[in-house]
């Protein structure tokens, strides 16, 4: 399947659950959700599509559009075709359903944004600090605000 | 770390960071005498926040962070974050240069083989034979890299648009001595290890990582591969020379610990095949693009995907018009394979014992999972 | 300690000939420790691979008596070995807490002596600001060679040593 | 307090006269001399009566003996796995061989803080250390090197009396583990129990067939009933049996399973520092130096060997010690080239092969009596 058949399968079958859905490149995929249809065509795309292997996920800052991006990267074994799964959510707010019940490996990915970025996902079964020490206190270092060192006590 | 609450009637163990056989990590067993009845894995030891401090450097700079990810295979991970720049900067490199690439990192990946069956050899018990011999035959790799780029581990060799300088005089000739000779040295290893009775004992049938778990649980590198799936950057998507040069994607059907080291012993031949290909065949020609070390970027954003030897490595970088990136996610293959390890335990019936072979069945590279 | 050993040796000064009994412990006890140096396996960061060379057939450490041992107590070294983050410095901070007392720490690369290329990184200190450091070794990593000549300067350093037993 | 300090201390306190301590005497060697004329008259007589009792505890099955052995193993073993490795080992330390390698390493030991650790029994892991290298000496006195240069010759029980010392062991192992209150420690002082537990049964049905063959327990006699052929050739079986039960009773590599660096840091002995550390490590030889000995006198014909020069006593002495050297090279060879078992496999091969190969070896001897071969 190519890249430009899978996208309008995805736009046909999630013609309303999602902002937009485009071809980055070869192999390259991209997906913005609506945040309401967040779980539902995560599942979609995993039962459907065929993204079964998780690969990671992480966060991107926009602090001037007062927003922060999750993405996640999921791949097609078959197709061998790259997916960028991403979620807007407000920066002050940050808040999103975990999706470790569709891909649980991205478990650890969200621990991480979690920290690093202070995502909230709700649902995750096992949210412990995760790369930074315990006792930081320094705030989330990957967000463009963040300056200087972080505290321990 | 506040750890999770330790069910009734098991043992919780720390097993590092500090332990001969863990590395820079620390994993906490759940036992009952010598059952693991479940692994939990607390990284972040090496943690240094290789992209934030990415963010501050120039796309120039940026290499000699992003090398220390994984010491023994810098010429990999380099080559996901220079592929990166150079699509989104719109560099094009010359021929020649993405020859020598190939070359230098189908060598890192030898290099970083080695380093993981001699730890393999070590976590069995085998310490004395084979673990160090790795090191002696690792010191021809080292002296050609030494020789090729200055530097023994971290070479800093790729720039965007193409490579530091070219071959030094008679150096195909040194390539081709040493692949005769490590082909002789792992026929050794090979007779050694894989064909050690006891060493089979301690191997087949350890860990057993079905195809569909592999999948499902993300796993990436010799550790799929392992699992009989097919997947392989270099294959799938060629970077560098990859589309010129001739071999074969390694895969075992076996899906356990036996089956991920034969993986990285075959994988070690294809490498040699591929750098007397390289060493035979390199076309001529200009070895650097211009491109200047004070270069703005533009507003894009490129996902580059390179295979290194412990798996797929992502590099998601977004630039902007300032000479630094605005953001630089690394997708790193040993935190995927990580979180294959903690599952293996409720997969498969895990023995303490078997704890070493297993973790270094997946080749953690602690550096690399914690950036 | 330092008291116990100073009051000892006010007893001894009465004693005629007691230095040269004194020196000549504290010469066996150097030439012991010298050549016996047990660094334990810590590996902090990324100089590991390198670590593992000199301990390898061409520089073979072991030729100075260096073996590196398993469990903190009876080791006499930490080779603190690349990188040292904030989790990890910690950790390194216990090791030498629970290590017996002849002590040294050694600081392989130039991440532990002086953050190195990860200058401005928020999660990482130097090793000095942990433990007490003995020798620095720079580089990154440093070549096999460097590390035995650190390993030599620590020998030597021993050797110096007076009133073994007490780190003044 | 470390020994450093202890040594001083002992120091001060020998040189000086108790009344005099701390002012100013004179210290001469005629304290020495009159020290040994103010002996009582019959020490030279005693010494002169017990003389070859006393060489024999102090060299040849004794504390000499144990040392010297304790010495060039280790340092045989670190430049024999360091010429395996490619490597050269020990070298700078005692011009160029590295021989002196152990004693820097047995003095740094001993000059070493001790640690004891908060919540552990003081007694069982202060007494550990010294009892578990102490027991198997005990166990290496009954072994004869000649005729007449036995230690202790306890006559017809001597087999039964060297399983019994011997066998106690692996019990110290367990308390050891048990006091230091580690949870690495606790692991391996069970897998201590397990392994011997499986390995010693195939020994004693071994060691039991021997006593058959001989018809006597007395280790003399058997060596005796070897003159003409050793028992390793009709109780082929018995001799590998016996030899991997060595190998696991002196945790030799292949199943070095209580004390596996790469699992369990170091085992039992995890938590033992400076001295106490050392005495573990002498443990494992004086272990091995006793059992190797007792494989040879069952199997390999003890001290027989020809006459060398007419000096019977000397020549059997040095035909056991070339067997023993020849054995303790092989066992160190070995450690090349074999990883370690896991414990269930160690498991599996003790009861599953060993004792059932041994009872069938029991069952030959049998028949070979029966059929009044021997």
């Amino acid at each position: 399947m190519s890249e430009e058949t899978i996208i309008n399968r995805i736009k046909e079958a999630h013609r309303d659950q999602i902002e937009s859905a485009t071809v980055m490149r070869v192999k390259r995929l991209s997906v913005v959700v609506k945040n309401e249809n967040f779980i539902e065509v995560a599942e979609s795309l995993r039962d459907t599509f065929g993204f079964t292997q998780p690969a990671a996920g992480g966060g991107v800052d926009y602090p001037s559009e007062n927003r922060m991006q999750m993405i996640y990267y999921i791949t097609n074994p078959e197709d061998k075709v790259l997916l960028t799964y991403r979620i807007n959510v407000p920066r002050d707010a940050p808040k999103l359903p975990s999706l470790t019940k569709v891909w649980e490996a991205l478990s650890f990915h969200e621990r991480e944004a979690h920290e690093m970025f202070g995502f909230e996902f709700e649902g995750h079964p096992n949210m412990i600090p995760f790369l930074l020490p315990p006792d930081w206190r320094g705030g989330h270092p990957l967000r463009k605000d963040f300056k200087g060192e972080g505290v321990t006590e | 770390m506040t750890e999770p609450l330790i069910p009734p009637d098991v043992m919780r163990v720390s097993w590092g960071p500090q332990h001969p056989m863990s590395g820079q990590t620390r994993i906490l067993l759940d036992i009952d005498g010598e059952r693991v009845h479940k692994i939990i894995a607390d990284l972040g030891f090496t943690h240094r926040g290789i992209e934030k401090i990415l963010e501050n450097r120039t796309f120039f700079q940026g290499v000699i962070p992003i090398e220390r990810m994984v010491m023994a295979d810098t010429a990999n991970i380099g080559l996901g974050y220079i592929t990166a720049i150079e699509e989104a900067l719109g560099i094009q490199v010359p021929e020649r240069a993405q020859w020598i690439r190939s070359l230098l990192c189908e060598m890192g990946r030898i290099n970083s083989h080695l380093y993981a069956f001699g730890l393999q050899a070590e976590a069995t018990g085998y310490f004395p034979a084979v673990f160090l011999w790795t090191t002696t035959d690792r010191t021809l790799l080292l002296d050609l890299f030494e020789e090729l780029t200055g530097a023994r581990w971290s070479y800093n060799f790729f720039l965007p648009g193409g490579v530091y300088k070219d071959f030094p005089e008679r150096f195909q000739e040194k390539i081709i001595e040493a692949v005769h000779y490590l082909r002789r040295r792992f026929q050794d290893y090979w007779d050694a290890m894989v064909e050690n009775a006891v060493f089979e004992m301690r191997c087949n049938d350890v860990a057993v990582l079905k195809p569909e778990d592999a999948i499902y649980l993300g796993a990436t590198g010799p550790v799929l591969r392992g699992s009989g799936i097919a997947m392989d950057v270099r294959r799938d998507e060629p970077y560098a020379a990859y589309g010129d040069l001739d071999f074969q994607v390694i895969t075992e059907q076996a899906c356990d610990v036996m089956a991920r080291t034969k993986v990285r012993f075959k994988e070690i031949g294809q490498s040699l095949n591929m750098m007397e290909q390289i060493a035979n065949e390199i076309p001529g020609g200009e070895i650097r693009a211009r491109a200047s070390p004070f270069m703005r970027g533009k507003e894009a954003e490129v996902l580059s995907r390179v295979e290194t030897a412990r798996g797929e490595l992502q590099i998601h970088l977004y630039t902007e018009a300032t000479p630094n990136p605005y953001r630089v996610k690394i997708n790193s293959p040993t935190l995927r394979n990580m979180y294959v390890f903690e599952r293996l335990a409720e997969l498969n019936e895990i023995l303490v014992a078997d704890i070493p072979v297993v973790i270094n069945s997946i080749d953690p590279w602690y550096l690399d999972s914690d950036r | 300690m330092v008291e116990e050993s100073k009051e000892l040796r006010r007893n001894f000064d009465y004693v005629p000939g007691s230095g040269a009994v004194y020196n000549v412990i504290d010469y066996i006890a150097g030439w012991a420790r010298k050549y016996s140096i047990w660094p334990i396996h810590l590996v902090t960061g990324c100089c590991g691979p390198e670590f593992m060379q000199t301990s390898g057939s061409e520089y073979d450490m072991e030729r100075l008596g260096v073996l590196p041992f398993a469990s903190v107590r009876q080791c006499d070294c930490i080779m603190v070995v690349g990188v040292l983050s904030r989790k990890m410095a910690l950790r390194v901070k216990y090791l030498y807490e629970q290590m017996g007392e002849p002590k040294y720490v050694v600081s392989v690369g130039a991440c532990p002596t002086g953050k190195g290329p990860f200058y401005d990184s928020y999660a990482v200190v130097a090793v000095d600001e942990v433990v007490p450091v003995d020798v620095y070794i720079p580089g990154c990593p440093p070549r096999p060679e460097a590390i035995i000549q650190g390993m030599m300067l620590l020998q030597e350093k021993i050797m110096k040593e007076k009133r073994i037993g007490v780190k003044e | 307090m470390d020994a450093t300090l202890f040594l001083k201390t002992a120091m001060t306190y020998a040189l000086l006269p108790a009344n005099t301590r701390a002012s100013t005497t004179t210290f001469t060697l005629s304290m020495i001399t009159d020290f040994i004329w103010n002996l009582p008259g019959y020490t030279l007589e005693f010494l002169m009566f017990n003389a070859k009792p006393l060489l024999q505890i102090l060299i040849l099955p004794g504390l000499a003996f144990i040392l010297v052995f304790a010495i060039i193993a280790v340092w045989f073993e670190r430049k024999f796995l360091a010429r395996a490795m490619l490597r050269v080992g020990p070298y700078y330390c005692g011009k160029r061989s590295g021989l002196l390698q152990v004693f820097a390493d047995f003095l740094k030991l001993f000059m070493k803080e001790i640690i004891i650790p908060k919540d552990m029994n003081f007694l069982f892991f202060a007494s550990m250390p010294v009892l578990v290298s102490t027991l198997p000496a005990m166990a290496l006195i009954l072994i004869p090197f000649d005729q007449n240069w036995v230690l202790w010759n306890v006559g017809s029980v001597s087999l039964p009396m060297f399983f019994a010392i011997a066998g106690l062991a692996p019990l110290l192992p367990v308390f050891a583990g048990w006091a230091a209150n580690n949870k690495y420690t606790f692991i391996g002082a069970f897998r201590v129990a397990y392994m011997y537990i499986s390995a010693e049964i195939p020994l004693v049905i071994c060691a039991a067939s021997v006593a058959i063959m001989a018809g006597s327990f007395d280790l003399l006699k058997i060596v005796e009933a070897q003159q003409s052929m050793w028992f390793a050739v009709p109780q082929f079986l018995g001799f590998l049996i016996f030899f991997l039960g060595v190998m696991i009773e002196a945790e030799r590599t292949p199943f070095d399973i209580p004390v596996a660096e790469v699992e369990l840091v170091l085992g039992w002995r995890t938590e033992y520092s400076g001295i106490l550390f050392g005495f573990t490590m002498m443990a494992e030889y004086v272990l091995f130096q006793a059992w190797t000995l007792l494989f040879i006198t069952l199997y390999l014909g003890g001290f027989n060997g020809p006459v060398i020069l007419g000096m019977t006593t000397a020549s059997h002495i040095f035909w056991l010690l070339a067997k023993f050297a020849f054995i303790v090279v092989l066992i160190i060879l070995i450690r090349c080239v074999f990883p370690r078992l896991r414990l269930d496999q160690m498991l599996n091969l003790g009861w599953r092969y060993l004792t059932p190969l041994a009872v069938l070896n029991l069952v030959i001897v049998l028949g070979l009596k029966v059929l009044g071969v021997y």
